[in-house]
């Protein structure tokens, strides 16, 4: 909980969250529509979490969005290869705000034991990350556990976060370029 | 060409019948199939509130063991960090001293021991590699985090407290020669 | 080294469709890499008059993790985690044919009861692995349902997996000489519900799509390939199959006992989309009928190769008590058995079709070389012939019917 | 008059959005009881806030508009549709007459003796709403989904007009009014013209862009469809306007062939209680209709494109034309125009 | 082809009738015969194999290389194995081009899954095959500068960062 905290001092409004702000803040968390950008073996993971055993539409999630365009949670589950990054980053790109990523996997938090040439080590190399879900693959409990986490990040921001200075130095420290 | 193995079956030369080719009664068969499961006991594990049992020997975080007297089993002998396919695992061996009896088992111990949480793969390869007995693998999941570093795992996570033990037995157990 | 390939390669176009307009009747389609169809991460970037495809090509390595140079890097016993991530979908027979592998090297003998437990296991993960592969099919052409009526079987069979080794997808199931235990309770309950349940469900899962006059409609004639073509592709598996050719390694090189066991190959006719599903259809019920006969006839004895102690790791209460197994403990893991110096080829029938290890040992610690046939990289070049005159629905039926898997794809 | 009007359009208008609302989550319901799933259920009881904290995600969400893009069109695409799915409620008649205070209220926002026309004409504008939109985005994959749904528009509502004509010709009106009170009771058109309903059916299947006529938007092949490019309140407005669309059609269905408002054993009733347990009988047909829709869509596989035209132009409309010609002889013999 | 016996001996009786001087050695590991072949000559080999009536080794199973950096001249080795469907008959062909000049003829021509095996050997190797229409990169990068999978080049990404070295002994 960490960030959340250090964001809200930072932003000068304290934690007198307003009410509506709550309020909006509750309405988004239950409808986060995630992108899934499954590569590899945790996307198979993923489609075990969508599927009936786990459902994920518990949260209002069920609605996959495979464009950018209209997603709010963007899930990197799988090997991200340094061939495959810049897609990654284009995709983030092209996201519109609010936006959240959440990565699956060993492959995606760190490389896993694909310390190689050829893997990114790690996809906060090139996007920022808000919630990390080891496993390789993690179970979809795992996953559902980082869902519930970017839920709690969700309701608990501000709306005026994401004209922040420290976010907006968040993006620039990832070259990605923040549309007023 | 010839037949290769003299068992071969076509399966998909099927033509369609009368009744196939008017889409209706299919359409209508496969109707009733999803209405059935109208009325089916839904499936769902509803994660947070209900938790399924895992197997005993499941591959989850892990544990670093005590003995009777609660002393720490791990020798520091190096031979996970060796095992490890994903190099998670760090380690500093310290000499025991003099009046530690009580701490440690043997003469030497880790003085470090770190296992990134985000490398790991669970493979429980570790828990093979371990002479001493002295690292499991447990049926409790690693949960997900907004920070990376939450995910390097020191001793002040791995070991066990012993007012809270974690039993292991049923994991040594389960697989063992003559149970049916 | 470096000007050699300077001039012969041509730049990543990914940037292609944004630059070229619809220009004419022919617009430049770019099919990937993120494109929910692919089920992995690969490009296709056709050409297009319509619906209608009239070229294409492909960009694969998105997901290239370099398994052989890790498997030249890894002691023996640490690649079996490496190949559980080939073919994710069927991650046991990838760990058991590397497995196979080394102990054709070091020419252990293994009891009959590995024999039958390894063809329960993989059995059940190809049932697994052509349960994904339908499903995904039933999805693409719209009918979600099926798909998550499969997926809950699909989940007990990891169940199954669970018992066994402690994990769901990526197993790391078995060790070099056998099983890393016994057949536990769980997994004897766990089999028997399964082998009960399974069929009823299955059936009806077939019933929603098999004999649908949409589904035959899409499906049929969307991708084929004949015999022969295939064969110069190199197709292996069900996709070969599917053209009618029976080719099987289980049938032609039985391996882990196949041949103890009764089975049909099933064919297909013409090699298209719903032949593929079909030949994965019956090889599930085929599947089945194995796992039933192994699991009647599952021998009793021992669940790892007794006579190779310097590859197997001891008991650990020998590992207390006995020098031996103790300086046979620390060598295993640290991987200082010596080896035989040779060259092995094994293959076993894979998710996808011939998955082979070609392995070159110079006696040391790791491989020398360590080769995977992957099935998917070698079928998935002749996707673009296959597509070549036929829409963009069929060219994503096309695609999901091969059930090409990236990790294997990639390597 | 006009204020009692315009509380008329103003609740009708409500009702539909509010239908369409909850038509999302009746969706999202049915397809988890279809997969023996739970559904959204963290979202109030039965997760009743859900459709409201999508709607609410939707307008705080970045409201952003892709570059290469035209601007205006792209704004004003999402805004056609909603338009003319909402417009359509205005000649659906919901009941009899209602008395309140003395006056009598008619159920209906505009009586007019070519009610069925109006709807066919506002249908077929529908589609530009969808073209607009996904020319304009700039994309590829939503051009494909637009060409596709106008094509799969124009060939459908061929066959929905010959099936409508088919109807008219039995009742002999252009009104929807009159064609709900010739179904009085039970006296339904679905039982004399049963290849009509499945016909109907199916072309209003394909007319609101469903399953298995969803080729506008199948995400296996066209990620999107024509709302590929489209974030925030206009991608809700496409959704949106596909639900009240869906509602519509029922709406449509029910009055052309279930009888509308009518319901067996209504002639017991008179006066206010009659018009409500009206209403009530034509909700719950609508809300039926719906479900069958969504049921058809968690079930079968869907067309490819060639098929779904060839079965529009070959089967469908010789189907429909076959029917009103038997209609149409066996009108002219019981009206005795042969004698 | 019913009185052939597929046994190594008559097969490679067989090959060395047909091409002088072909084979440079030959060797029987774990059941498959290995040759060791000619550069100049493999693509003839591998097209008479397909063509023959007798031998009839028509699928190719895999394509691959190998580095052997002490092997002096010799470094880089291409492996061919191909499979006879109906005798179920495996061969592995072996060719040693040097380093310097890593060039063999492509059996694209021959057996059109052959693309992308070459494609990839030579992402990997750096092994150049002659006449193959689109020698590219497959799996890496484009713009990568060295063969990775010889035997002088790391395996581990620099950049990670969550590691000591110390403990693995490298």
């Amino acid at each position: 909980m960490g960030k959340i905290e250090e964001l809200q001092v930072i932003n000068g409004e304290g934690y007198q969250l307003s009410k509506l702000e709550k309020v909006l803040g509750v309405a988004r968390s239950k409808s986060v529509w995630p992108l899934p950008f499954a590569t590899s073996c945790c996307g198979i993971e993923y489609m075990a979490t969508v599927g009936s055993n786990y459902d994920l539409s518990r949260f209002g999630m069920e609605i996959m969005s495979f464009t950018p365009r209209n997603a709010d949670l963007l899930i990197v589950a799988g090997t991200i290869s340094k061939k495959l990054g810049p897609v990654l980053k284009q995709v983030y790109e092209q996201m519109s705000e609010p936006k959240w990523v959440l990565a699956v996997g060993a492959c995606a938090c760190s490389g896993g034991i694909f310390d190689t040439y050829s893997v990114l080590q790690g996809i906060d190399k090139i996007i920022p990350v808000d919630v990390y879900v080891p496993g390789c693959p993690p179970r979809p409990e795992q996953i559902i556990d980082g869902v519930m986490k970017i839920h709690e990040l969700v309701k608990n921001e501000p709306l005026r976060r994401r004209y922040s200075d420290e976010y907006k130095h968040l993006l620039k420290t990832y070259n990605i370029d923040v549309n007023e | 060409m010839q037949s290769l193995s003299n068992r071969s079956k076509v399966v998909s030369n099927k033509p369609m019948t009368f009744l196939e080719r008017m889409y209706l009664p299919v359409i209508f068969g496969g109707m009733w199939i999803t209405f059935k499961h109208l009325f089916k006991k839904n499936v769902t594990l509803q994660y947070p509130e209900e938790q399924k049992v895992f197997a005993p020997v499941y591959r989850g975080q892990h544990v670093l063991k005590r003995d009777e007297q609660g002393r720490e089993n791990c020798t520091a002998c190096g031979l996970c960090a060796v095992a490890c396919p994903a190099e998670a695992i760090t380690m500093i061996a310290g000499e025991r001293k003099k009046g530690d009896e009580d701490k440690y088992r043997e003469e030497k111990y880790a003085e470090v021991y770190e296992i990134n949480m985000l490398r790991c793969i669970f493979c429980g390869l570790c828990e093979e590699a371990c002479p001493k007995e002295a690292i499991f693998l447990t049926d409790r999941i690693v949960p997900s985090q907004y920070e990376r570093e939450d995910f390097i795992m020191g001793k002040d996570t791995l070991v066990e407290d012993m007012n809270n033990r974690i039993d292991i037995s049923l994991r040594q157990m389960t697989g063992k020669r003559g149970e049916k | 080294m470096s000007d050699l390939n300077k001039n012969k390669i041509n730049t990543p176009n990914l940037t292609s469709l944004s630059k070229e307009t619809i220009d004419g009747d022919i617009a430049t389609l770019n099919f990937g890499p993120t494109h929910p169809a692919t089920h992995g991460i690969f490009q296709n970037i056709m050409k297009v008059d319509g619906d209608k495809i009239l070229s294409s090509e492909q960009t694969v390595g998105y997901i290239h993790r370099a398994f052989e140079k890790l498997a030249e890097r890894r002691p023996y016993n640490q690649i079996t985690p490496i190949t559980d991530r080939l073919n994710y979908c069927s991650s046991p027979i990838n760990n058991m044919g590397w497995e196979m592998t080394v102990e054709k090297l070091i020419g252990a003998e293994i009891p009959k009861r590995v024999d039958y437990m390894r063809v329960i296991i993989m059995e059940l993960s190809r049932i697994a692995d052509h349960l994904v592969c339908n499903s995904v099919i039933g999805v693409d052409t719209g009918a979600l349902s099926g798909f998550m009526y499969v997926f809950q079987e699909r989940e007990k069979i990891y169940d199954i997996f669970e018992e066994v080794c402690g994990a769901r997808l990526t197993t790391n199931i078995g060790r070099i000489g056998g099983f890393e235990r016994d057949f536990s309770k769980g997994f004897h309950d766990k089999l028997k519900a399964f082998l009960a349940n399974f069929p009823k469900a299955f059936e009806e899962f077939d019933s929603l799509l098999s004999r649908n006059r949409i589904f035959i409609d899409r499906t049929r004639d969307a991708g084929p390939i004949g015999a022969k073509r295939a064969l110069e592709y190199g197709f292996t598996g069900p996709n070969l199959r599917a053209a009618g050719v029976d080719y099987d390694v289980r049938a032609m090189n039985p391996y882990s006992s196949y041949q103890d066991f009764d089975f049909i190959i099933p064919v297909g006719v013409k090699g298209d989309t719903y032949d593929r599903f079909m030949v994965r259809q019956e090889e599930i019920r085929q599947s089945l009928r194995i796992i039933n006969q192994a699991y009647k006839n599952l021998p009793e004895g021992s669940y790892f190769a007794q006579n190779i102690p310097e590859f197997y790791l001891p008991p650990k209460e020998d590992v207390y008590n006995k020098m031996e197994s103790l300086i046979y403990h620390f060598k295993i893991v640290m991987g200082e058995i010596p080896v035989p110096v040779g060259e092995v080829y094994h293959s076993v029938e894979g998710g996808n079709g011939e998955l082979g290890f070609h392995l070159v040992s110079d006696g040391g610690r790791t491989p020398y070389r360590l080769q995977f046939r992957r099935p998917c990289f070698i079928y998935y070049q002749g996707y673009p012939e296959m597509i070549t005159g036929q829409t963009i629905s069929e060219a994503v039926l096309t695609l999901s019917s091969l059930n090409v898997i990236a990790g294997e794809l990639d390597a | 008059m006009i204020i009692e009007k315009l509380i008329l359009v103003i609740v009708i208008f409500a009702v539909s959005i509010l239908a369409a609302l909850y038509s999302t989550l009746l969706e999202r319901k049915a397809a988890a009881w279809f997969q023996d799933r739970i559904g959204p259920n963290r979202t109030g009881f039965f997760s009743l806030l859900q459709p409201l904290a999508d709607g609410v995600k939707m307008f705080i969400k970045e409201d952003g508009i892709p570059l290469n893009t035209d601007k205006w069109l792209f704004i004003i695409g999402p805004g056609i549709a909603m338009f003319t799915s909402l417009i359509t409620s205005t000649v659906i008649p919901w009941g009899p007459d209602l008395e309140i205070f003395g006056s009598k209220v008619a159920l209906q926002i505009a009586e007019f003796d070519m009610g069925i026309l109006f709807i066919m004409g506002v249908l077929s504008i529908s589609v530009y709403g969808i073209m607009i939109g996904a020319w304009a985005s700039n994309n590829k994959y939503s051009l494909y989904g637009a060409i596709r749904a106008s094509s799969q528009m124009i060939s459908y509502e061929l066959a929905m007009g010959l099936i409508a004509i088919t109807i008219i010709m039995m009742t002999g009106s252009l009104s929807l009014r009159a064609i709900v009170e010739s179904q009085h009771g039970m006296n339904w058109n679905i039982f004399y013209q049963p290849i009509g309903f499945v016909v109907f059916f199916i072309c209003a299947l394909a007319e609101t862009n469903r399953a298995p006529f969803d080729l506008a938007e199948c995400e296996s092949e066209l990620i999107g469809g024509y709302h590929t490019e489209y974030g925030s309140m206009k991608l809700g407005f496409y959704l949106f306007a596909e639900y009240v669309n869906m509602f519509i059609s029922a709406a449509i269905i029910s009055i052309l062939f279930l009888g509308g408002y009518n319901f067996p054993g209504m002639d017991s009733f008179s006066g206010n209680i009659l018009a409500i347990m009206c209403l009530g009988a034509f909700f719950t047909k609508i809300v039926l209709i719906i479900f069958i829709f969504m049921w058809i869509r968690w079930t079968i596989p869907r067309f490819r494109y060639d098929q779904l035209m060839h079965l529009g132009w070959k089967k469908l409309i010789p189907i429909a034309l076959i029917n009103l010609m038997i209609t149409g002889i066996i009108i002219a013999f019981t009206k005795g125009w042969f004698n | 082809m019913s009185d052939f016996i597929f046994s190594h001996e008559t097969v490679l009786e067989r090959i060395s009738n047909k091409f002088e001087g072909l084979i440079i050695s030959s060797d029987i590991s774990y059941n498959i015969l290995t040759i060791e072949v000619k550069t100049s000559m493999t693509y003839e080999l591998i097209k008479w194999l397909k063509d023959d009536s007798v031998l009839n080794l028509s699928f190719l199973t895999l394509i691959g290389g190998i580095h052997y950096p002490e092997n002096k001249g010799k470094e880089l080795g291409i492996t061919y194995h191909v499979h006879g469907l109906e005798s179920n008959y495996r061969l592995r062909i072996r060719t040693f081009v040097p380093i310097e000049n890593p060039i063999v003829d492509s059996i694209v021509d021959i057996y059109v899954g052959a693309n992308w095996l070459e494609r990839e050997t030579f992402d990997f190797f750096g092994i150049e095959f002659k006449g193959h229409p689109n020698l590219c990169r497959i799996l890496n990068e484009d713009d990568m500068d060295y063969f990775p999978m010889r035997k002088e080049y790391h395996l581990e990404d620099a950049t990670r960062e969550d590691k000591d070295d110390r403990y693995f002994g490298r």
